[in-house]
């Protein structure tokens, strides 16, 4: 399933569904795909090993939450193959990157277009923060901080079991803030499960605006390393730097990767909206209009005919 | 129609605290979300930003307390209870500490799914020896919640509706008592929250249906006054329903229940809210509808309590109100 | 005199867990007061070291039970649900993962005091959907919970006594069910846990005082089958006490009153309990007494429900047990 | 109240009553008094600046939880002074050090000897596990992990009062295996609260024996200072050590002292029960007559006569 497009033009495509959304909704999570674009593209077209997906290209609506009658259940996880012991596994641990995620399916040929148009509709499985039933999701993530934790204890299990796969878990530079986050990290390195992998959208923002000046995080890189992790800082828009860093020997230890990024990479008219870029809401129709034109631009299609 | 207000919260919590310097603003990245956003740009001095790290930011509003200062915490509800549960306990509850808890988006009034919707944080709050707990069902007591909570000597837990509210009542909240919004005599209605609305729009149809509903609307639920519930069930024929956006174990229909069995009153009790569920993602009056917590749940609950039917259908309830998803009055995405 | 069984949980669970290579045996740093510290020794790769970091190790165990292991959690009941709230609901109630909670020192069986106490475990477990939860009141039912447990599709709660534990009953914990433990017609009690016992303590002296007890010990709290129980209170004259080392809100108490509140019952409930109170440190007993959780305190509510003076004192109570504060049995310490 | 003796001979006085409670009571947190007497000795005897008590030399029995129908409710503070701005404040994060503290609260005049014999007794205000109400505790600090925050948010309170006495807090190494513990340090230095101090007791040791078998935390110092804390490491039995640390400049920074300590300084006998130091009982009688001659003898006292 890989490897038709280069990373690179899935990134692409992945920015321009998330514009395109973001356009016709009036609002997205647009600078996730600016940041996170290469890492998503990366995992999905390159690097992760998957199965073929098990659930139908169209999601089906959403089916019910988890309960004893419920019998049926099941996650989105089958968008990403098979659990089978060779295959590796993805958590989306901020789930509400879960459109860049979405928009990532469909890139790679997992989910039909018309998924993205679900996103968010009463009734739909593709849900805005990423549920455990919507597309490429395994577990809820909503509640940011648990992810490396679950990723953790699921890569520990399979290595019991001499799975060969991996368990890989993306996360964004707000989780190091929880406590949590530092106590998954001791973990995974005290019991040396170095078939966890996390690959972490180092944008510098979080809801409120700058970390910095929301709450300090400092040098993350020396904090991994110091709690045990393995540990490697790159441009994390550059694909051959993410190659590179997976290659890492980390024996006896989960390997990190930082994905330094910029959260307006090639969307620079979203600068205008800094330090507020967690969600873009177009403030105005004459934003909405300008901002249309020049991502368009920048991305290399036409603007949105988002009136109808 | 009703009328609509805008982000009652932000305007209300600005006029109560600003200058006020034992007041401080605590906020844990989700400023906008909660509303004080205007705040923290006009108030710097009085606020505090203590990152995504609520477990911190209980403990030291616990400090911040013993130092004399009354914090009001500003986050979803969810995220005031479940990720930092050990230190409300702890650091603010057991040591009555006057810290204001302004839990967003309560229930099922996010479409963020299970990790974002406090459907049982009543029943906690309620088993937590200390606590004091107020529920918004409109912009005025949205409007008053500050004052109302700031007046306790402890810890209130509080849930606030933001964004597009809407006014149903013209009196503040008054701790300790309860809204009597019908007193009729063949059933008593009893809501709180986002459900009272609900209730309030079920109301024409059931008057013509022929039937006599007492309503009472709860914004105080601890502590409770179960002397005056009592009396208002001795005074309706059939029974008793209660609707809440909130699990069915634990909260306001568990506290009637309580009062009921205490009481030894042999009528029944229909408690409707989320039965044992949690929920998924979606717009409110969607989810309210999936999950019964609407007007026409309440109706349906009737008539299982009275055994008639009423054939009363959507058609016949008020009208529902829609909200735009993308007004602005909402705040930036959840 | 009741036997007294040293330490059943250790021996239950190694006959249970060892050489079963999908259970893991989970701990947070404190092995031996939670009894499996002979099992760590001698299943060293059946146990898992998770350290003083809760919140890791619930997520983490969600991630163990979608590899298919079902994780035996092992620490004091307070630090598994306080500290780790958020990752019990997200990572293992909502997926409904095969997680067994197994939380040492329920309630007042410990001296630590309020930070060392489940008071209101399971109010708060009762309004988790998917949950179930257990709790054992003698020998025979901790050799049996972790078969029970096990059996569960999905998480279970389970409230352990540990060290020296009285062998009051004969059969397993057979889960839904409940126990009859004496079928009379006046007045029913419900009881769980340690309290049991307590309840078993007054009998005689109720029984001389002309007063016939129809007593239920609850080891299934969730799911709980209520029709069994509205049989049992539709045998008694006088109406239903329930004694629970637990808050009065939220627990049995309130399960019991949400039972007979729907069903529309109209006989009287007194819930006995920590009444809405954090409790101190001190001796078991002495807790007991203290907050009103011991046979005496149901000789009192039974005299409040029947409106009678029985004149009944400690003296005419079965001796309590007096244990040893320093006895072997014991754990370090805590 | 000060300086009437060295705070070595406070260190040896907090372990001859500790030792004999233990020796009485068949166990207890003995092994706490050899690594964190110094610390505490020190505190009380030198460092801390406390006004003088304002409760009963005699502790009054417990007095019911806080309620409001508990109105003359009120904390053991008061054995640390009164909570006046220019002094400082005490606290006691991992509250099962209480038995050490309450020794030191009787080596300094603070509390009447009768205090320890009240120790974990029915309806008693001194718990073994220190509550609130409990002779010098200010908090409820049995579930650790949160001491640090509490003292994070009275040092902010007090430094936007202008207040000129500090926030202590002794902490326990167990502490940094919470994740709170990192949310805390991060906070404090993002705020800029210097006038938080914290002196850790770093004896290596938790409940299930040493850290490195239950969970392995690795070089604290440098993670406490990559999360932004200025962070000393000293000797803990050498007291210029902690006069020499405290000196330590840290403006715009929470001062962490590391207090590298042996969990038998003074008991080499203990180290026989080692890996499991964190409570000391007696497995017979035998060693609990051997281990009092062996202490009395390295304490310089005679046998505790427990047979009464
Ligand atoms: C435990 C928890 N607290 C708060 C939130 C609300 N929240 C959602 S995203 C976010 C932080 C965003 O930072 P980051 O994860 O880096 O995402 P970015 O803004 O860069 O997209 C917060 C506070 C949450 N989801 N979970
Ligand atoms: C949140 C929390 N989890 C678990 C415990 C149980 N407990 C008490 S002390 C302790 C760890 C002991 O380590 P440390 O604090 O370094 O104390 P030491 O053994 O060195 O005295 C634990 C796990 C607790 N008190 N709080
Ligand atoms: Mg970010
Ligand atoms: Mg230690």
């Amino acid at each position: 399933m890989r490897n038709e497009r280069t990373t690179e033009e899935v990134a692409l495509g992945i920015r321009r569904r998330v514009f395109e959304h973001s356009m016709r909704n009036n609002g997205g999570y647009l600078s996730q795909a600016c940041s996170a674009g290469e890492q998503l593209a990366w995992l999905y077209n390159e690097e992760l090993k998957l199965g073929a997906p098990t659930l139908p290209m169209i999601p089906k609506p959403f089916e019910g939450v988890p309960s004893p009658s419920n019998p049926d259940y099941h996650t989105g996880a089958g968008y990403n193959g098979p659990a089978a012991p060779e295959f590796d596994r993805l958590f989306i641990a901020p789930a509400h990157y879960a459109l860049v995620a979405y928009a990532t399916l469909i890139e790679v040929g997992r989910m039909a277009p018309e998924g993205l148009e679900m996103f968010n509709k009463d009734g739909s499985s593709v849900e805005m923060i990423g549920a455990e039933h919507s597309p490429g999701m395994e577990v809820h993530n909503g509640t940011l901080g648990i992810g490396l934790s679950t990723g953790a204890g699921l890569a520990y299990g399979r290595k019991r079991r001499n799975e060969p796969g991996r368990t890989w878990v993306f996360m964004s530079d707000g989780e190091v803030q929880e406590g949590q986050t530092w106590e998954a990290v001791q973990a995974a390195a005290f019991h040396g499960i170095d078939n966890l992998y996390a690959i972490m959208d180092v944008n510098d923002q979080q809801c409120d605006g700058a970390m910095s000046s929301v709450m300090e995080v400092g040098d993350i890189k020396t904090k991994f390393r110091n709690f045990g992790a393995a540990c490697v800082e790159i441009d994390g828009h550059d694909v051959q730097a993410m190659r590179d860093a997976v290659a890492e020997s980390h024996e006896g230890r989960p390997l990190i990767i930082l994905a330094r990024t910029n959260p307006f990479h090639t969307m620079p008219i979203l600068e205008e909206r800094f330090p507020r870029l967690h969600y873009v809401r177009f403030k105005s129709e004459d934003e909405r209009a300008r901002m249309n034109v020049s991502i368009a631009a920048d991305l290399g299609v036409e603007p949105v005919d988002y009136s109808h | 129609m009703v009328e609509m207000v805008s982000r009652p919260y932000a305007k209300a919590f600005e006029a109560f605290a600003a200058g006020n310097p034992d007041i401080l603003c605590l906020s844990a990245d989700l400023t906008s979300s909660c509303e004080v956003d205007g705040f923290r740009d006009r108030h710097p001095d009085q606020f505090l930003s203590l990152g995504m790290a609520e477990q911190n930011m209980m403990s030291f509003a616990g400090g911040l307390g013993l130092a004399g200062y009354r914090p009001f915490i500003h986050t979803f509800g969810v995220f005031m209870y479940r990720r930092p549960y050990d230190q409300l306990m702890a650091s603010i509850a057991y040591p009555r500490r006057k810290v204001r808890l302004m839990g967003f988006l309560p229930g099922v009034t996010t479409p963020g799914g299970m990790t974002h919707q406090s459907i049982e944080d009543i029943s906690v709050m309620r088993s937590i020896p200390n606590m004091t707990i107020l529920e918004t069902g409109d912009a005025t007591e949205v409007e008053s919640i500050c004052e109302a909570a700031d007046s306790i000597d402890g810890p209130v837990w509080c849930r606030v509706l933001r964004g597009s509210v809407p006014r149903l009542f013209d009196t503040p909240i008054k701790v300790g008592e309860m809204r009597e919004l019908s007193s009729g005599d063949d059933i008593l209605v009893v809501t709180s929250g986002i459900c009272t609305e609900e209730a309030m729009r079920a109301r024409s149809a059931l008057a013509k249906a022929g039937l006599s509903i007492r309503h009472l609307h709860l914004h105080t639920i601890k502590p409770f006054d179960s002397k005056a519930l009592l009396d208002h069930i001795g005074s309706v024929k059939h029974g008793v329903i209660t609707l809440e956006n909130h699990v069915t174990e634990g909260g306001v229909g568990s506290l009637v229940a309580e009062t009921m069995a205490d009481a030894g009153v042999g009528k029944r009790l229909i408690r409707l809210g989320l039965k044992d569920t949690y929920a998924h993602g979606g717009s409110r009056a969607y989810l309210m509808r999936y999950y019964g917590l609407d007007a026409l749940a309440l109706v349906k609950g009737i008539e299982d309590l009275t055994g008639q039917q009423f054939g009363i259908t959507e058609d016949d309830l008020d009208a529902a109100r829609v909200e735009d998803v993308h007004s602005l009055v909402k705040a930036e995405a959840l």
